[in-house]
């Protein structure tokens, strides 16, 4: 009961974050709005693994948070640069 | 399961439920790019942190707590860098931080 | 040698020739050779298949089964033999008049000509030795686009406008009407092979019958029944010899001929006595009348040459249509008739070209004195063609206006005289003005005299067997009889 | 949850026509492209839906449970998945190279420039 | 970007759990959800994720396009030959079940290989793929 | 280890194993050799396969050795073997062809990745008809898909890009469209093997979803088919790929699409159902479009190999109408054409790519007086061109023929006459060819007798022979092709 | 879902579209998982947000990023996709009801992987039994679909030596 | 101006080479074991087989991580220690709580009371390292936002003047990052 209200919760909030992504304006807004959106959608994932009472899916959470990161970072990186093959400096 | 950490975990949960609600309502609300971040950050840290906690509390010390714990770091990592990078890459493009990167509406043409 | 490898090697002859008047290209005099070499040859493997003919013998040679029912095959009987015959011996005549025509005109594709002209005579020996309906269509069509490169020969916009009239006719009628006629006898009969008294009795009811026959007289185009006569007047671009080749050696032969052996061989002429055939003697006689008419007005030479052909291909069509024993014979007898006379007048018309570069009747007065041989032949032909003593055309009429009159069928009796009388209106005056009139006042300052030697030797030839016919015409006749049963 | 059936295949139908309507519609090469990918994606729906059993779990089979929803579904969605971004990809291998053919990537522009001498 | 200290930093932290993690995708596929599909895609996020903060050229330098380009053709290559495989021990192409000692025991290798076919060549054509978009100049 | 046990798969994996051994060793003549070793072998196979199956009836292969509604299974019978000759002849004789075709179109290092290509396009196409599963056929589909879009956009002219877009963009939608097809199938009876399929069919409880999949499935396919007016992708695509490239295709693709859609109509629907819906009806229109109209296009074309691609969609027209008959006479003279055509239209696009190469183009305009400078290559085209009239001796005509059969059959005399009338149309656009290679003069004189490269005029004569020799004896042809369509309508042989 | 694609359709913006694309994903993701398939999930969500948005950035960024104007006739792609619509509708009629046990997919073939499948191919996941042992044939076919996406990939973008490009 | 970031940089870089307390054979050790125990984390399944895949595994990711040169100060920083974890991130943790409560009660009051600025300051750490965990500490706390990390100056967007008064040179964030960094 306690984890279908935060599932709710969870779920409130990404509509929320959808509608300003669809609102926008700008392309940092829809951005901000897809990232605080993985995020609910990570949690939501965790969630769901209790409520069905099988968390061992877990991993798809994890894997939903790192391909959020390579995906804001492909963006930024798009954005700063106009080309995600650039490099601005040398190897580490 | 013990009553009280039952108990905490249905807190933690609600609270967290509660922040991320607020953390978007605020991402709806706020007047620009900026300031939508802020409340964007409510949302991801306290309100994911305090679900995650709250569910850490009903897996116990298992392997799905360990995983739950790893879920939290990657949020504590990932969030802020990605809010950072976000942030960095609007005010390269405009510093002066209310104009940033605007569509023009749909309407044009 | 067996028949059969007769039979094979009159069918290869021409097409191994055809090889080696390519190969032979560069050198004229060997490539004439060869032309002459293979024709004679040819002449002589099928008059080889006569004497078995004669003595009651049916060479067949099979060579594949395309499909269940249909198969390449070849069979030897009196009427594809009187056509091999006409042809064969037509090919040495106008190769013959070809090397004094092709170099006295000084044409360019000579290697073409000669190689495609003997694929045409490969062609139309296997449509003669066709054992089945299947066979002759794909020589039919063989025929057809073998002699397309010789009518657009000249590859100029006139040649190409013509070449395109003459396919989309021959093989618009063909593909259009034949091909489903076909198919239809193939689903009826099982088979499509020639044999005496047909193969569709009981096979189909009266009315499926005239309709396969339309389909079948249509769609032999090459017999120019109207309204599909457009590609013969349309070929006229090309060369003589090549106007020889299509209204005498192969192409219109083909034709009736395929007329005949269909109505003959396929549905048998008391099946077809079941079948109203009034439409097809009216059509006939129609195209009869009207080509004359059209040729009477043509001052084009060539051209009134050719509706001249129309209007005979139209009789064996009404001989044959008319169903009478004796117009049968007619039918075939006019086959090899009018082959020589028609061939004679196209030999004179080219021969007339390459001597006084004249193409129009009115242009021809007096033209008897410079170029008597040609002209005597021209006359010769002309009487053929009209149909008089002592000419070939006059038996062949003969037998077709006794059938007419046997069946008392006065109306064909009538279209007859009447077309009779027609021809001669438009072939006596060209005699007349060449023997009769004084020179033309333009050409008179222009001299010339006979065409080079084989082209006058060549129309000698044929002027001369345009008479011979009249007054031996036993071996055709014994085909002819041959081809109804009657021995 | 009887409604879900008819709702989810709603929602399918609708992602299916819209994605289509993308694809042909628009003008913008790469656009065509996400219209594509939104056409296959309703396509997941259609076949993982009804492998659904209510109170069943995902085809993993542990103890403790005994109703699991289809997993043939699954399978084959996945393979329809890797064949959607494969085409995706060479797709968008092809646009870029349209791009620096023609210098846009809008079929009009393409269109009218194929016709003009280069 | 590795002159953004923030990403770099975070990113030289995440890479080797992410590659670590798909390995562990990869080889838990027949437990858990996940397997060489999905393996292969994170594995070559990872090198992505690389590639953005520290430029392509040194992600070729660690992940040379000879390598990626065999990576592409050998997993699809194991995948084909573990099938012949099937054909060699007597059964039928991707028969499993002669390939081990036992029937099961046959399953799990003829999965197993299977799965990392699939993981090479996923992982090698997305990377590859990535390569060769990012190499461009517009 | 009995291959013969193995007959069913081996010619689908040969070729599928090539690709990455050809991408390991990144040499083009190492590719080369495996592609076309491969595209041999797997021939050769395919034949054994036939035989196989003409002696023993329909051959079951379990991939896995799990049994078929469990495992997939490869299902071969007189018309999948029959037609899985077609492909991989078509492909072994082209592949030698490749080796100077390509190396005049392509830069030398693509031609490892080509060959790839090729034998993966190779490998798709003989999968979709060697497999007894839906769902296996979508999954091969895509990958003979993907590899002619990438093959097709290998062509020399800036247009083979947009021309590869767009059959990529038509392709996906199609074979999206035959992925819903068959999961409302699955969906309505619970498997994706065919044969299984079929009987469930029986008693499926809503024969909605059914039909609906039927008008899925219909439609994908007539996409992939360019059935008229589906057609669009076609004429750029084949126009402006490589020339190896539009010849294995235009030899292959279609008709493995049209195979795909014989295989859903009559060995899963049935064809009680395929009439129910009124798809006939619709086949029939649209064959007839697509012969009018489609070589009415043909005529009007400048450019050859526009020309013989408008040729084929109007061809196509031929196969479909048969398929509209539903009678084994009507599917006989669709298979039989869809191999015949499959053939001529190979060998017709090699040839014009040997023009190409020699001459620099394929416009009408560049081959005039091609007769003359390239004698064999153009008679070659003109006797293709005879076979796409259907003239007697051709193996055109055995298709035209078995239509015309087929149409009489049913007393339907209008549709001969329409099937003549527009060979007609073939013969007008021939002949266009025909004037320029032997009517008209070149635009500017050339050295002449320069003839395309032996293996690729070799290569093309082949393909030009066997349109003429199945012309002439049509039993192999004509007996596989009846045998397949009394298969499919479950006639008795 | 419904408005992350109405808004995308919408939208001009090129960039915008391949994030709301990725945001549309990640919520085909979420369904899927609510749907019980994980796996699918899984690949969605690394597919779909991941590769995807990368390699449609990488393409906007060798093209412009900005789509010029909607199609100009919009009434036959809508026609097509309405009839498209209702010719689904009219099949999903027909469909067993949602959840059915009885329903054919349920009762015919799937038993076998779910019961027997842990024994049989020793793998408790039954996903992943089907995909690489029952039916790894297609899913030898779908690796060989990603090579080769790969391949052509690789041949329509590698730089040549040779400009071929300029010509 | 980038040629000024990568002078700094590569001075930064020296900095570290001499502060690099363990050699980098140690480092990979750790990097290794930390990843074993990641796995067996995830993993569950104690089977022989999948132990050693394990163990094989995160070899083969160390390597992987030393031929993209990870493996350094930034990437693995042992030498943060275990004092720092329980030291550091529990005062953290608190002030994101603080201050997420604040912004969540700006956010929901209805006049929605804010006051955005952009504040600049010279944080005093001199490692990479010490930089990013100020910078994310201080993105991670609700309200103020890091828009540029350089060595020299923090660029940081507050929603309020309160969260902005705090951010100065010296502020307790900045110490406590600092005495972190200094492995105190
Ligand atoms: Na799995
Ligand atoms: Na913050």
């Amino acid at each position: 009961m306690i984890l279908l209200a935060a599932a709710a919760a969870l779920l409130v909030a990404a509509a929320l974050a959808l509608v300003r992504a669809a609102l926008g304006p700008s392309v940092f807004d829809r951005l901000q709005a897809a990232n605080t959106l993985g995020t609910c959608a990570m949690v939501l994932l965790a969630v769901m693994g209790f409520l069905n009472g099988r968390p061992d899916f877990l991993d798809l959470a994890l894997v939903y948070g790192l391909l959020n990161v390579i995906g804001v970072v492909a963006v930024l990186k798009f954005f700063r640069y106009g080309g995600l093959g650039r490099s601005d400096g040398p190897a580490p | 399961m013990n009553a009280a950490i039952e108990a905490l975990s249905a807190v933690s949960l609600l609270s967290g439920g509660f922040f991320a609600v607020v953390g978007a309502i605020g991402l709806l609300r706020m007047p620009d790019l900026y300031t939508r971040m802020h409340a964007a950050s409510v949302a991801e840290t306290l309100g994911a942190g305090l679900l995650l906690f709250g569910l850490l509390l009903q897996a116990g010390i298992t392997l799905n707590g360990a995983k739950l714990i790893m879920l939290g770091l990657l949020i504590f990592f990932a969030s802020p860098t990605a809010s950072h990078a976000l942030a960095r890459a609007a005010f390269t493009r405009a510093p002066e931080h209310a104009v940033v990167a605007q569509e023009p509406p749909p309407s044009t043409r | 040698m067996t028949a059969q490898q007769l039979i094979l090697a009159s069918l290869s002859l021409p097409a191994v020739a055809a090889a080696c008047i390519g190969l032979a290209g560069r050198r004229p005099n060997l490539r004439e050779s060869v032309t002459l070499a293979a024709s004679s040859a040819l002449l002589v493997a099928v008059l080889a298949l006569a004497q078995a003919v004669l003595a009651g013998e049916r060479p067949r040679l099979r060579l594949f089964e395309v499909m269940p029912g249909l198969e390449i095959a070849f069979e030897v009987e009196p009427l594809g033999l009187l056509f091999a015959l006409v042809a064969s011996g037509l090919w040495v005549v106008s190769s013959v008049y070809s090397i004094g025509y092709m170099r006295g005109n000084g044409e360019a594709h000579q290697t073409r000509f000669y190689a495609c002209f003997a694929l045409a005579l490969a062609a139309a020996v296997a449509i003669a030795f066709s054992a089945n309906a299947f066979t002759l269509f794909l020589f039919y069509e063989a025929l057809t686009l073998v002699t397309y490169p010789l009518v657009t020969h000249h590859g100029d916009a006139e040649a190409r406008r013509g070449g395109r009239i003459y396919l989309t006719v021959l093989i618009g009628t063909s593909i259009v009407l034949l091909l489903p006629a076909l198919v239809f006898t193939w689903q009826a009969a099982g088979t499509t092979d020639f044999q005496p008294g047909g193969i569709l009795r009981d096979k189909l009811d009266p009315i499926a019958l005239a309709a396969l026959l339309a389909l079948y007289m249509f769609g032999i185009g090459k017999a120019a029944l109207m309204p599909f006569h457009r590609w013969l007047p349309a070929a006229m671009v090309a060369p003589a010899p090549v106007s020889a080749l299509l209204h005498a050696v192969a192409v219109v032969k083909a034709g009736v001929f395929s007329v005949v052996k269909v109505i003959v061989y396929l549905f048998g002429v008391d099946v077809l006595d079941n079948v109203s055939m009034q439409w097809l003697v009216a059509i006939a006689g129609f195209t009869i009348i009207a080509a004359s008419v059209v040729a009477l007005g043509a001052d084009n030479l060539k051209r009134r040459l050719a509706y001249s052909t129309v209007s005979q291909l139209a009789y064996i069509v009404l001989a044959a249509a008319l169903l009478a024993p004796l117009s049968i014979i007619g039918a075939v007898l006019h086959i090899a008739s009018h082959a020589l006379g028609k061939i004679t007048l196209f030999f004179a018309a080219g021969s007339i070209y390459t001597a006084a570069h004249k193409t129009e009747v009115s242009q021809l007065d007096g033209i008897g004195r410079r170029m008597p041989w040609t002209m005597g032949a021209f006359a010769i032909g002309a009487l053929s063609m009209i149909g008089l003593p002592p000419a070939a055309g006059f038996i062949s009429k003969w037998y077709m206006l006794s059938g007419a009159m046997e069946q008392a069928h006065w109306a064909a009796v009538a279209v007859i005289i009447a077309s009779t009388l027609l021809n001669a209106a438009y072939f006596l005056p060209i005699v007349y003005r060449a023997f009769f009139r004084p020179l033309a006042a333009g050409a008179a300052h222009v001299a010339h005299g006979e065409a080079p030697l084989p082209i006058v030797a060549a129309l000698l030839i044929t002027a001369a067997a345009t008479l011979a016919l009249f007054f031996l015409p036993e071996m055709p006749l014994a085909l002819a009889r041959e081809v109804i049963g009657a021995r | 949850m009887s409604q879900f059936g008819p709702f989810s295949y709603a929602i399918t139908i609708f992602l299916m026509v819209a994605g289509l309507y993308i694809v042909i519609a628009r003008n913008n090469l790469i656009k065509k492209l996400v219209g594509l990918s939104i056409f296959q994606t309703a396509v997941y729906l259609l076949y993982i839906v009804p492998g659904k059993l209510i109170g069943g779990t995902a085809p993993i089979v542990a103890e403790g449970y005994d109703t699991y929803s289809n997993p043939l579904p699954h399978v084959l969605i996945l393979t329809a998945i890797v064949v959607g971004i494969a085409t995706l990809a060479l797709g968008l291998a092809l646009v870029v190279r349209i791009h620096e053919a023609f210098g846009t990537i809008e079929e009009d522009d393409i269109l009218r420039e194929e016709h003009a001498p280069r | 970007m590795s002159n953004d200290l923030i990403l770099r930093v975070v990113a030289k932290i995440l890479i080797p759990f992410i590659l670590l993690f798909a390995l562990y995708v990869q080889f838990h596929g027949e437990y858990g959800p996940g397997g060489g599909f999905q393996a292969g895609v994170i594995a070559a996020a990872a090198v992505v994720l690389y590639a953005l903060i520290y430029g392509l050229d040194s992600a070729r330098k660690v992940a040379p396009d000879w390598l990626v380009e065999t990576m592409v053709a050998a997993g699809v290559l194991l995948y084909a030959l573990v099938g012949v495989a099937g054909i060699v021990f007597g059964g039928n192409y991707l028969d499993y079940f002669v390939l081990g000692t036992t029937p099961v025991d046959g399953q799990h290798r003829g999965i197993f290989w299977v799965e990392v076919g699939v993981g090479i060549t996923v992982s090698g054509v997305m990377l590859k793929v990535f390569y060769m978009f990012a190499d461009r100049q517009p | 280890m009995n291959l013969v046990a193995h007959l069913p798969i081996l010619p689908v994996v040969v070729p599928l194993i090539s690709a990455p051994i050809a991408v390991l060793s990144r040499r083009g003549s190492v590719a080369f050799v495996l592609a076309t070793t491969a595209s041999w072998a797997a021939l050769a196979l395919a034949v054994a396969l036939w035989v196989q199956v003409g002696a023993e009836g329909t051959i079951s292969y379990a991939i896995g050795n799990w049994p078929p509604p469990w495992g997939i299974e490869y299902r071969i019978d007189t018309l999948s073997a029959f037609v899985l000759v077609l492909v991989s002849g078509v492909a072994a004789i082209i592949l030698p062809y490749c080796r100077r075709s390509i190396e005049a179109e392509l830069p030398r290092e693509q031609h490892y990745l080509f060959y790839a290509m090729f034998g993966l396009c190779l490998a798709g196409l003989l999968g979709i008809v060697a497999t007894g599963d839906a769902f296996n056929i979508f999954v091969f589909v895509e990958i003979s898909a993907l590899a002619s879009y990438a093959l097709i956009a290998l062509g020399r002219d800036r247009r083979a890009l947009v021309a590869s877009y767009q059959y990529l963009i038509m392709g996906t939608i199609g074979a999206t469209f035959l992925v819903i097809g068959i999961g409302l199938l699955y969906l309505m009876t619970g498997t994706l093997n065919l044969a299984d399929m079929r009987q469930r069919l029986a008693d499926v409880s809503d024969m909605r979803p059914v039909l609906t999949a039927l008008a899925f499935i219909t439609a994908g396919m007539s996409l992939k088919l360019a059935l008229f007016p589906l057609h669009q992708w076609l004429p750029n695509a084949y126009s402006h790929a490589p020339s190896a490239v539009s010849a294995f295709l235009a030899g292959t693709a279609t008709k493995v699409s049209v195979y795909v859609l014989l295989r859903f109509y009559y060995s899963v629907f049935g064809a009680g159902l395929v009439s129910d819906l009124g798809l006939r009806e619709v086949l029939l229109v649209l064959s007839l479009a697509a012969m009018f109209a489609a070589s009415a296009l043909a005529i009007f074309q400048t450019d050859l190999k526009k020309l013989l691609a408008y040729s084929s969609v109007a061809q196509i027209g031929y196969i479909t109408l048969g398929l509209s008959f539903e009678s084994v006479a009507g599917l006989t003279a669709s298979i039989v054409h869809l191999f015949n055509h499959g053939i001529t239209k190979a060998g017709l696009f090699m040839l014009v790519g040997g023009a190409v190469l020699v001459m620099g183009g394929s416009d009408m305009s560049r081959l005039a007086g091609l007769g003359r400078a390239m004698p064999l290559t153009s008679f070659g085209i003109v006797l293709g061109g005879l076979s796409l009239i259907g003239v007697p001796g051709t193996a055109g005509f055995i298709s035209k023929w078995s239509l015309i059969v087929a149409a009489l059959e049913r007393n339907q005399w209008w549709l001969v006459f329409a099937i003549a009338l527009s060979s007609l149309l073939a013969l007008a656009y021939v002949w266009r060819f025909v004037e320029a290679a032997y009517l008209r003069e070149p635009a500017q004189p050339r050295e002449g007798g320069r003839e395309a490269p032996p293996s690729m005029l070799i290569s093309a004569w082949i393909l030009v022979a066997a349109s003429i020799y199945f012309g002439l004896d049509s039993s192999l042809t004509l007996g596989s092709a009846m045998a397949g369509a009394q298969s499919l309508l479950g006639a008795a042989p | 879902m419904a408005i992350a694609v109405l808004v995308l359709a919408r939208t001009r913006n090129l960039f915008s579209v391949v994030v709301l694309a990725g945001i549309y994903s990640f919520l085909m993701g979420a369904v899927l998982v609510a749907l019980d398939a994980v796996d699918v999930a899984m690949t969605e969500a690394s597919v779909g947000a991941g590769v995807s948005t990368v390699l449609l950035l990488s393409a906007l960024a060798l093209c412009r990023s900005r789509e010029a104007r909607p199609g100009e006739r919009p009434w036959l792609p809508l026609a097509v996709a309405a009839t498209t619509g209702a010719m689904l509708v009219y099949g999903t009629l027909g469909l067993p009801p949602f959840s059915d046990p009885d329903a054919p997919i349920h009762t015919h073939v799937v038993p076998r992987y779910l019961q027997d499948g842990p024994q049989e191919a020793g793998v408790p996941n039954i996903v992943a039994a089907v995909l690489a042992s029952y039916r790894g044939y297609d899913t030898l076919g779908e690796t060989t679909v990603v090579f080769t996406a790969g391949v052509g990939v690789i041949v329509l973008l590698r730089r040549l030596r040779r400009a071929k490009d300029t010509a | 101006m980038s040629s000024v970031v990568s002078e700094q940089k590569s001075g930064e870089r020296q900095r570290a080479a001499i502060s690099t307390a363990a050699p980098t054979a140690l480092r990979a050790l750790s990097v290794w074991a930390t990843l074993l125990v990641f796995w067996l984390l995830l993993s569950g399944m104690y089977t022989p087989f999948l132990i050693a895949a394990g163990a094989g595994c995160a070899i083969a990711v160390t390597a992987i991580a030393l031929r993209m040169r990870l493996i350094d100060r930034e990437g693995h920083p042992i030498d943060l220690g275990v004092r720092a974890f329980f030291w550091y991130w529990p005062w953290l943790l608190k002030e994101i709580v603080k201050s997420a409560c604040q912004v969540a009660g700006v956010i929901l009051h209805p006049k929605l009371p804010i006051a955005p600025r952009v504040v600049r300051f010279e944080p005093s750490q001199r490692s990479a390292l010490g930089l990013v965990i100020h910078a994310n500490s201080i993105t991670l706390t609700p309200g103020t936002i890091c828009i540029e990390a350089t060595p020299g100056e923090f660029v940081v967007h507050a929603l309020t003047a309160e969260g902005a008064a705090s951010l100065v040179a010296g502020n307790e964030m900045d110490q406590r990052v600092s005495r972190l960094e200094g492995g105190e």
